[in-house]
């Protein structure tokens, strides 16, 4: 199993959503153990074609010969210039994706089994899982655009239809269409980003445009321009400012999902792509300007509104778009290497954090913070698991949160303005801030709701496992950062060794001083957080009173889901309705039955000549003849 | 139907009239005329023509101007013979004798008895039509243009021919024979035409004869 | 035997024989009726005489087909002249078989009527077969005599004797607008052989220009007058309203076929050196015949007024070929405008047969009338349904390929902007039609309940919807004869 | 010799003149009358083309001819339609005959 | 592919011509036989249309194949040598849209089956207008083609107002009225190319490599364009398509907006592009600008209406506008594009209407706002019809997208800023699909629907079939492109 057959990876969980999808109904179980063998599968085929990749790689060869073979015309009416080949692709950035996705999808089939159990369509939802993993992993493996923008377009496919899972709401069938409708939107700048690239290189292989791009074939406003356009399709998945505003709403959808989807994988696609196009990024300033503060200011407004939601899975989401914001930080100062590590151990820890507070909803149906508080006698593991994950998330040392955001820092201070640096320090401080409110007002103080507390039960070992295996990983993820460990697992090095193959920047101990500063903002984040939250219930509102306006502000989003309402509804069903009265009125009315009876009404004129009087007639009849003669004798 | 024909009263009012119209407009054109001819202006021929032609337009402008059907009628009646007068300067005097047949014996006598059997008896003056004014206007464009083309054209050489009378007859039916023959179905059709109309509808006749037997 | 000028006569009366047997006929018809009671013979007797001297007529006119020549210089038995013949003679016996109950009915003193149908039939042979100006005159005049006549025969219908009188009247003025033309030309050419003027007008006519177009003025009129051409066509509606449906339908068939015959041999044959001279006016008269007829007709209530604009807006059609007799194309374009004539025919037979079996039932006339009627006689819905369409030049039917080969032909002419009116107008006139055929299928009847026409109606309509499809789907017979009778015309 | 032009305008006159009879006359009768002269006209004009401009005079006063009977024949016919109308509505005047319209 | 498989396309006309004759004479009463006729005839078009799609296979040079003549008239008035014949042959392109309009007819025919008065005259119409557009398609003669044309429009009157429904006069007659108006540009395109060639033929083959005046193709070209862009429902000719639509039954609006529609895009490329491509080049623009106009004016509007059918038939001006953007760029992969925009949007929508149809049959209400959370009552239909709305809105693994990707490359190719306005179209689209399909069919379920049952079995078949199609379509277009593209590219270098 080498890089050559990397196109299995797809192919099983494809088949297998095929199968589910018809003919769950037949099967035992719905046929989820059927997904999940599949998916194990695919991770132990993971496995190999990492091992793969590295021994090649460790051979000394950059960039393994047998990546690329794999690859057949899927579209070519026969003009050299324009063809279209379904090809995969295999490199670093692909080698972190692929155990990141599979793994956390694994662990999240697992868990769903139980937390899902006795829901309608639990067959339905399996396979759609298994149709976003073989999306989601196409996606990586990916050598060519269009391909690219095929499996873009069905994890999002794949999202639409879990966020709508619990159709009977009219709010997640809301969140959904918003889901798909704003990422959509950014799909279309993909996609004439991709055009454009294709206009100016006639191919749409990534590694050739790669290519023609570095070595300078393209004019650079054209390609900034491009990469722009680019870049639009990775704010719209990833849920970076300005099309950030449904992923909070995408938290509709059952917890795992929110796990895998909607913090783990598909909204990290983003971050994948332009990671894919560092090179190119990397000719283009400007663009990676902006890919910086649009990241910047996203991660600050997510974590400002993280501090005040009370939907225990918001914060989380909001938490999720910031650090996504973090990753963009870091591509836009062209640290691929951080921007990877911090996706890979990202996505354990949110994985985990959102399994946990699956767990905790499971256990109580309620997932306000209002509802809870106290659990942690009630759910010892998950409480414990989600307190990893939580400081992972705040970046306390040997959690892996704390390397890769380090990382990010670090990068950031070495190449970006200092002024952004302060503002990212300061988020960061935000993020242990918000981490801390969740955990105090999720498991500790005094239960708020006895009747949901009393019924609060720790959840079985399908989802306390997943719970384990993830904290482990989210505690040692970060390690990869070290070639050692690497290098002990049989790797060629660690993730930056992986990762920064074109930079020089390796990279075998971290900076301690910069990272004690890191460590201690963190902690001081959680302390604020602690004095402010921990105790009795009561606090947890007090925020209302002690800055209505800025909470207003913050609990209402910065208003900015008003905004794109009020110009929905105004703006865009008003051009609509213009649009239709013209249509209507001015085309249908006036022009075309405008038209007819305007026939109509000369025939209902005309008809008078028709007297019935026979002088009349003769006098038609000397009328034309005299026309006539005058005619003929002028003429 | 004589008695519905108001025989003579209505008959001499309308010859009286048309007679003293017929004067008043011939006398003062026959004494240019006459000037002109004894002047040597004009020939004999154009004479009669100019005699003629004031006879024929007089009586026209009678025929459409007269308020008084009966008398339209009487002037057609001039108008035709000053008609079968040209054609006695054209030189084909049995055309003239065929129209004086014709029209003076027939077609006029028909109009008349129709006017009569149509009331013009008791009430003869009907009057015009709303669109005189354009009649006129138009009528009159249509004679000024006519005129001026038949001014405007070169004409050929007049080549007089006569055709013997004793011939007519005989090339009639040779070179013409078809259309004798379709006029006679002309005639037949326009026979069976007034036929059926002027007869009442054929049910009450046949009601009639049934009662009869 | 020769004449004065020497030219020999010769006088085959066998090339009579058709219209010989057709006067014997009307006046057998004529007697047979006189003496009914005498010889105590039903009404069938009538039309059945009638259709024996038809036949006879189209069994002589048929043996007649391959021989040519003229009778004395005024009758030409040619192609052409065999094509109108048997045209004729068809139409005529259609019109006897489909509506005889009609006659029967509802037509005044049928004897008369039939002796009328069949001598107008010799006057519309002979427009056709004229090679002598005075002849065509006088067959114009039998035409609209008989026609005249029989307008008037509608028995219980006041609007007959006025519809009569209107025709006859305007019929008069119409006739001396036509004689004063001919009058013209006679002056112009110095003969009445179709011949020698076009000897004359070949010759050139610089110094009596003004002469000639009057008189070409004048001849168009009052040929448009006939044919119920904008603006000579205001009598037309009227006498169609007013006549007994089966002479509406002889109206709008045989006078306007003999109508356009008569146009093919003046301006085919003696007029042709003049083209550029009528060209226009006839251009003129054929856009506003198109444009007025398919615009009124929007607006009518009564099928016969109806049908009458859409006969009027179809003379508008034939305009257009005429118009385009260019001496280079003029075969084709008369041969064109023949397939149409002949398609046109049989359509309208169909469309009239459909409505006067209509009458015969209901009584009615009105569009409105017709509602539901593809539940009380489905089958006869679908025929009406079927000649509309094809009036309107919708395929499979006989009107999609006629218009198409009259347009192509008028195209090649360039006359293409003429096309472009005329297609915009049968677009329009599909309008009117559905609206006919939509109280047909869309409405529920008024008198629910099934009827069945008589044997004979739907022997005419089966035959007739069977000619039309034929021609529809392989037009290329017909055309073929159209073809050698338009070239007829040009040999001379 | 008379020009042939006198007849050719004594005859278009006439012919307008009948025309202008026709427009404005309101009684069928007198209608007909008017007609009658338009064809009188045509009469004059085929005789007076036959004996300048034929060669064989002969053709023209046929036609003449003929045009006078067929003149003739017309008459009798439309009286009998006139007097049938007459009968059915009590009236000879056209305006009045306008049941058939639009 | 063969002379002989010329008679495969014969067949494909003659088909269902047969079984109208067939049903005139069967007595209406016999539901039984007529089904059974229908089923029969339906499966035989789509076996023959797959056998014609399958066994084309492009050749160098020769853009026709499997021609086949019959000379219907020659040498008699202005014709000439083969002046009409019965001809008929095959390229990539029209193969293409006979398997298409093979495909729609077996649905067409299983749900009409429901069709409950008059069924054997419905279907002896749809077979009518079934056989026009197997003829548009196949026919190389300009006289039959189009003879064709107008018999695929003939029957859609009557199939409107009778069996239609919500005002079905109106909608038919405008539709009627519309459709023909239109045809009278192509009537006078065809003369005016007849005259102007002057070889006295209207073979196709012959007109088309017959030379013509630049001038002349630039005055004719538009004539084209508008008559046929008005059966395609081009802006701003559009407006018989959503009333028409909307009040037309269920199989027929299958057939015209899946197929009848494509017959007017196809005229302009046959017609317009091939005939004259000087004409062609020189109003490109101008297609272009009407085709982005018609894509955007139609979906905006569609975010208005709430009448399904009506929203179709708006998103049907839409989709119908990214064709002409395709035919406008003037390029091969745009032409490619657009033929296989015709395919997909022609599957596609025939899915949409099938589906509304089964609904309104039960509900008789359209009304997107009267639904709600329908999906509990009718999963099935609901699936489907968001499988058809996923396609509509162009998401890739389903044939809108093959197509449309073809479309915005060639107008970015020719005109960047009109690729940029298409592709923003297709987020459009999603707009206002999705809106629909979240208000009627997810949320509480309305109870005023309790007595709605899934759609039936035929219809639930039906619906397969076109969902097969599109997904094959979407995931494995070779077999189209093979076909579409080197026909087109043959086309281009002509």
């Amino acid at each position: 199993m080498g890089m050559e057959q990397a196109w299995v990876l797809p192919a099983i969980p494809a088949a297998l959503f095929v199968l589910i999808a018809l003919f769950n109904g037949l099967m035992p179980r719905r046929g989820d153990f059927l997904a999940i063998l599949g998916m194990a599968t695919v991770v132990g085929l993971v496995g190999l074609i990492l091992l793969d990749f590295t021994g090649a790689f460790s051979a000394g060869e950059f960039m393994p010969d047998d990546s690329n073979v794999f690859a057949f015309d899927w579209i070519n009416i026969g003009q050299d210039f324009f063809i279209i080949e379904f090809s995969t692709y295999v490199d670093a950035i692909t080698m972190v994706m692929l155990p990141v996705v599979t793994i956390v999808a694994l662990m999240v089939m697992v868990y769903s089994t139980e937390y899902m159990r006795g829901e309608p369509r639990y067959g339905w939802y399996f396979a759609v899982l298994s149709l976003f993993v073989a999306a989601m992993l196409t996606l990586v493996l990916s050598g060519n655009l269009i391909q690219l923008y095929l499996a873009w377009e069905g994890v999002g496919l794949a999202s639409y239809l879990l966020i709508g899972f619990y159709w009977e709401r009219q709010s997640a069938a809301e969140a959904a269409k918003k889901a798909f409708i704003t990422t959509r939107i950014g799909d279309v700048g993909l996609l004439i980003g991709i055009i454009l690239l294709w206009r100016a290189t006639g191919t749409f292989d990534i590694q050739s445009i790669i290519a023609a791009a570095t070595s300078g074939q393209i004019d650079g406003t054209y390609l900034t321009v491009a990469m722009l356009f680019l870049f639009g399709g990775a704010v719209g998945k990833s849920a970076q400012f300005p099309l950030h505003v449904w992923l909070p709403d995408a938290m509709e959808g059952p917890t795992p999902v929110s796990a895998l989807i909607h913090a783990a994988t598909m909204v990290v696609a983003g971050v994948y792509l332009v990671a894919r196009f560092s090179p190119v990024y990397a000719e283009v300033l400007v663009a990676r300007d902006v890919i910086l503060y649009v990241g910047l200011f996203t991660a600050f407004m997510a974590a400002t509104q993280g501090l005040v939601s009370n939907d225990v899975k918001r914060v989380l989401a909001y938490s999720t778009v910031s650090q996504l914001g973090f990753m963009f930080v870091a591509l836009g100062v062209g640290a691929v290497g951080a921007a990877m590590f911090h996706l890979f151990t990202h996505a354990f820890f949110k994985a985990l954090l959102f399994l946990g507070s699956g767990s905790v909803i499971h256990a109580t149906h309620n997932q306000e913070v209002e509802g809870l508080g106290g659990l942690r006698k009630k759910m010892p593991i998950t409480t414990a698991t989600f307190i990893v994950g939580s400081l992972a998330l705040a970046g306390i040392p040997i959690f892996a949160g704390f390397f890769s955001k380090d990382e990010i820092l670090h990068a950031l201070i070495s190449d970006g303005p200092a002024w952004a640096y302060v503002m990212l320090a300061g988020t960061a401080i935000l993020t242990a801030i918000y981490t801390t409110r969740l955990v105090l007002l999720t498991f500790f103080g005094e239960p708020k709701d006895h009747h949901a507390y009393d019924h609060a039960h720790e959840s079985g070992p399908a989802m306390a496992g997943p719970l384990v295996i993830l904290a482990v990983l989210a505690t040692i993820a970060g390690f990869f950062v070290f070639d050692q460990v690497g290098e002990a697992l049989g790797l060629a090095g660690g993730i930056g060794a992986l990762v920064y193959l074109d930079h020089p920047h390796h990279f075998t101990s971290i900076d301690w001083a910069f990272a004690g500063g890191a460590t201690a903002s963190a902690l001081a984040g959680i302390i604020i957080g602690w004095a402010y939250w921990h105790g009795d219930a009561r606090r947890a509102v007090a925020a209302r009173t002690w800055a209505p306006d800025l909470h207003a502000f913050l609990v209402n989003r910065w208003y900015m889901d008003h905004m794109y309402q009020a110009i929905i509804d105004r703006v865009i069903l008003g051009l609509a309705g213009v649009v239709a009265w013209f249509d209507k009125r001015v085309v249908n009315e006036t022009g075309v039955d405008g038209g007819a009876q305007t026939v109509g009404y000369f025939g209902y004129r005309l008809k008078f000549l028709q007297t019935g009087k026979i002088p009349n007639y003769a006098l038609g009849m000397a009328v034309g003849i005299v026309a006539l003669t005058l005619v003929a004798i002028s003429g | 139907m004589f008695d519905r024909l108001p025989l003579p009263s209505q008959f001499d009012r309308t010859i009286v009239a048309g007679g003293t119209v017929a004067v008043l407009v011939a006398a003062p054109v026959l004494v240019v005329l006459l000037a002109l001819l004894f002047a040597d202006e004009i020939s004999a021929p154009e004479f009669v023509f100019f005699v003629a032609a004031a006879v024929i337009m007089a009586g026209a402008l009678g025929a459409v101007l007269m308020p008084n059907v009966v008398h339209a009628a009487l002037s057609l009646v001039a108008t035709l013979l000053g008609v079968a007068g040209i054609y006695l300067l054209l030189l084909s005097e049995f055309i003239a004798l065929v129209q004086v047949l014709v029209y003076g014996g027939g077609v006029v006598i028909l109009l008349l008895f129709a006017l009569m059997l149509t009331n013009a008896a008791d009430d003869p003056v009907v009057s015009d039509g709303t669109q005189k004014p354009f009649a006129l206007i138009v009528a009159a464009i249509m004679g000024s243009l006519f005129v001026a083309v038949m001014l405007d054209a070169q004409w050929g050489n007049p080549s007089a021919t006569v055709v013997p009378f004793s011939e007519f007859g005989a090339r009639i039916f040779r070179d013409f024979s078809v259309p004798v023959i379709v006029v006679a179905i002309l005639l037949d059709i326009a026979l069976t035409g007034a036929f059926v109309n002027a007869r009442r509808a054929e049910e009450t006749t046949d009601q009639v004869e049934e009662a009869a037997a | 035997m020769t004449d004065v000028l020497g030219n020999t006569l010769n006088l085959q009366y066998e090339l009579l024989l058709p219209e010989i047997i057709l006067a014997i006929t009307a006046v057998l018809v004529l007697t047979a009726d006189a003496f009914k009671r005498e010889l105590n013979i039903g009404y069938r007797t009538l039309p059945l005489l009638s259709l024996l001297g038809l036949a006879g007529a189209g069994v002589a006119s048929i043996a007649l087909l391959d021989t040519q020549g003229d009778f004395a210089r005024l009758i030409q038995v040619d192609d052409f002249t065999a094509f109108f013949r048997l045209l004729f003679i068809g139409t005529a016996a259609v019109l006897i078989i489909g509506s005889h109950e009609y006659i029967e009915r509802h037509v005044n003193h049928v004897g008369e009527f039939f002796a009328l149908l069949l001598l107008s039939t010799i006057g519309a042979i002979y427009m056709a077969a004229a090679r002598d100006l005075l002849t065509a005159y006088l067959a114009v005049e039998v035409l609209s005599f008989s026609l005249y006549v029989a307008v008037s025969l509608a028995k219980d219908d006041a609007r007959s004797g006025e519809a009569s009188l209107k025709y006859v009247l305007l019929g008069g003025v119409a006739s001396a607008m036509l004689l004063y033309g001919l009058s013209m030309l006679y002056g112009v050419a110095g003969s009445t052989q179709y011949a020698d003027i076009s000897e004359a007008l070949a010759a050139g006519t610089s110094d009596v220009t003004l002469p000639l177009l009057l008189g070409l003025v004048l001849i168009v009129s009052g040929l448009g007058f006939k044919a119920a051409a904008v603006p000579f066509h205001n009598y037309a509606p009227d006498a169609y309203e007013g006549a007994p449906l089966p002479v509406t339908m002889y109206l709008s068939a045989t006078s306007k076929a003999a109508t356009f015959a008569l146009f093919l041999r003046w301006f085919a044959g003696p007029l042709l050196p003049a083209v550029d001279d009528w060209a226009w006016m006839l251009a003129a008269i054929a856009v506003a015949t198109m444009v007025l007829g398919n615009l009124v007709a929007l607006q009518q209530h009564n099928i016969k007024r109806l049908l009458a604009y859409s006969s009027i807006s179809q003379v508008g059609y034939m305009l257009m070929a005429v118009t385009a007799l260019a001496p280079a194309t003029g075969v084709d374009t008369s041969g064109a405008l023949l397939v149409h004539l002949g398609g046109y025919l049989v359509t309208n037979l169909v469309v009239f047969t459909g409505v006067i079996h209509f009458y015969n039932q209901t009584g009615k006339e009105e569009i409105t009338d017709l509602r539901g009627l593809s539940q009380t006689n489905p089958y006869l819905a679908l025929t009406l349904t079927a000649g509309l369409f094809s009036l309107a030049g919708m395929p499979l039917l006989a009107g999609f390929f006629t218009k198409f080969i009259l347009f192509q032909a008028v195209a090649s002419a360039d006359y293409l902007w003429l096309v472009v009116v005329g297609v915009i107008a049968s677009t329009v006139s599909l309008y009117y039609y559905l609206q006919v055929i939509k109280q047909m299928y869309l409405y529920e009847p008024l008198v629910p309940g099934r009827w069945r026409m008589s044997a004979t109606g739907y022997l005419v309509t089966g035959v007739l919807f069977a000619t039309m499809v034929v021609i529809g789907i392989w037009g290329a017979p017909l055309y073929e004869v159209a073809d050698a009778a338009a070239s007829a015309l040009f040999v001379a | 010799m008379i020009p042939i032009e006198n007849f050719l305008v004594l005859s278009a006159l006439l012919f307008a003149i009948g025309f202008y009879g026709v427009l404005a006359r309101r009684s069928a009768i007198l209608i007909l009358m008017s007609v009658e002269l338009m064809l009188a006209a045509v009469a004059i004009n085929f005789i007076a083309f036959a004996t300048y401009l034929d060669a064989d005079a002969f053709s023209g006063l046929v036609f003449a001819l003929f045009v006078i009977t067929v003149a003739a024949a017309e008459v009798g016919l439309a009286l009998g339609i006139v007097l049938r109308l007459y009968r059915e509505r009590r009236t000879a005047n056209v305006d009045e005959a306008n049941r058939l319209k639009w | 592919m063969t002379e002989t498989d010329g008679y495969v396309l014969l067949a494909l006309m003659l088909v269902p011509l047969g079984t109208a004759l067939l049903l005139m004479v069967v007595p209406s009463r016999e539901r039984s036989t007529i089904i059974g006729l229908t089923a029969i005839s339906s499966l035989a078009m789509f076996v023959l249309s797959l056998y014609a799609f399958a066994t084309y296979s492009f050749q160098d040079g020769t853009q026709f194949q499997g021609v086949l003549a019959f000379t219907w008239m020659e040498n008699v008035g202005l014709l000439g040598e083969n002046g009409i014949q019965l001809k008929v042959g095959l390229d990539g392109i029209s193969a293409s849209l006979v398997l298409l309009t093979g495909i729609v007819i077996v649905p067409g025919t299983w749900v009409s089956w429901k069709v409950r008065e008059r069924t054997k005259d419905f279907f002896i119409l749809l077979y009518i207008l079934t056989a026009g557009v197997f003829g548009v398609f196949v026919l190389i003669d300009l006289f039959f083609w189009f003879l064709a044309y107008e018999v695929a429009l003939l029957p859609m009157y009557h199939l409107i107002v009778v069996w239609g429904s919500t005002r079905k006069e109106y909608g038919g007659m405008k539709l009627m009225m519309m459709l023909m108006a239109g045809s009278i540009f192509i009537f006078t395109a065809i003369f005016a190319l007849y005259a102007h060639v002057g070889l006295g033929t209207f073979d196709m083959e012959v007109l088309l490599a017959a030379e013509k005046d630049e001038n002349f193709q630039k005055v004719f070209f538009p004539l084209v364009a508008i008559g046929c862009g008005v059966l395609g429902a081009m802006f701003p000719f559009h407006s018989w398509s959503p009333d028409g639509h909307a009040s037309a039954p269920t199989a027929v609006s299958m057939l015209h907006a899946g197929v009848l529609m494509k017959v007017g895009a196809f005229g302009v490329l046959r017609l317009g592009f091939q005939m004259m491509p000087e004409g062609g080049q020189f109003w490109g623009p101008a297609l272009v600008v009407l085709g982005i106009t018609a894509a955007l004016y139609g979906a905006i509007s569609a975010m208005r209406q709430t009448d399904m059918k009506l929203l179709m038939g708006f998103s049907s001006v839409s989709h119908m506008g990214y064709v002409f953007v395709g035919l406008g760029v003037f390029n091969s992969i745009g032409w490619t594009g657009a033929v296989l925009q015709m395919t997909a949007h022609g599957l596609m929508t025939a899915l949409f209407f099938l589906l509304i149809g089964g609904m309104y049959d039960q509900s008789h209400n359209r009304e997107i706002p009267a639904f709600s959370g329908m999906a509990k009552q009718m999963p099935i239909w609901t699936i489907f019809f968001v499988f058809a709305a996923l396609a509509s809105l162009g998401l890739p693994g389903l044939s809108g997208f093959v197509a449309e990707v073809h479309i915005f490359i060639g107008a970015f190719r020719a005109y960047p800023i009109i690729g940029g306005l298409a592709v923003l179209t297709a987020a459009i689209t999603a707009t206002y699909l999705l809106r629909g399909i979240s208000q009627a069919f997810f949320g509480e379920m309305n109870p005023r629907w309790n007595a709605l049952k899934e759609i039936t079995v035929m219809e639930r078949a039906g619906a397969t079939v076109l969902a097969g199609a599109i997904l094959m379509l979407g995931l494995w277009p070779a077999p189209w492109i093979d076909r579409i593209g080197p026909s087109i590219i043959e086309i281009a270098n002509l």
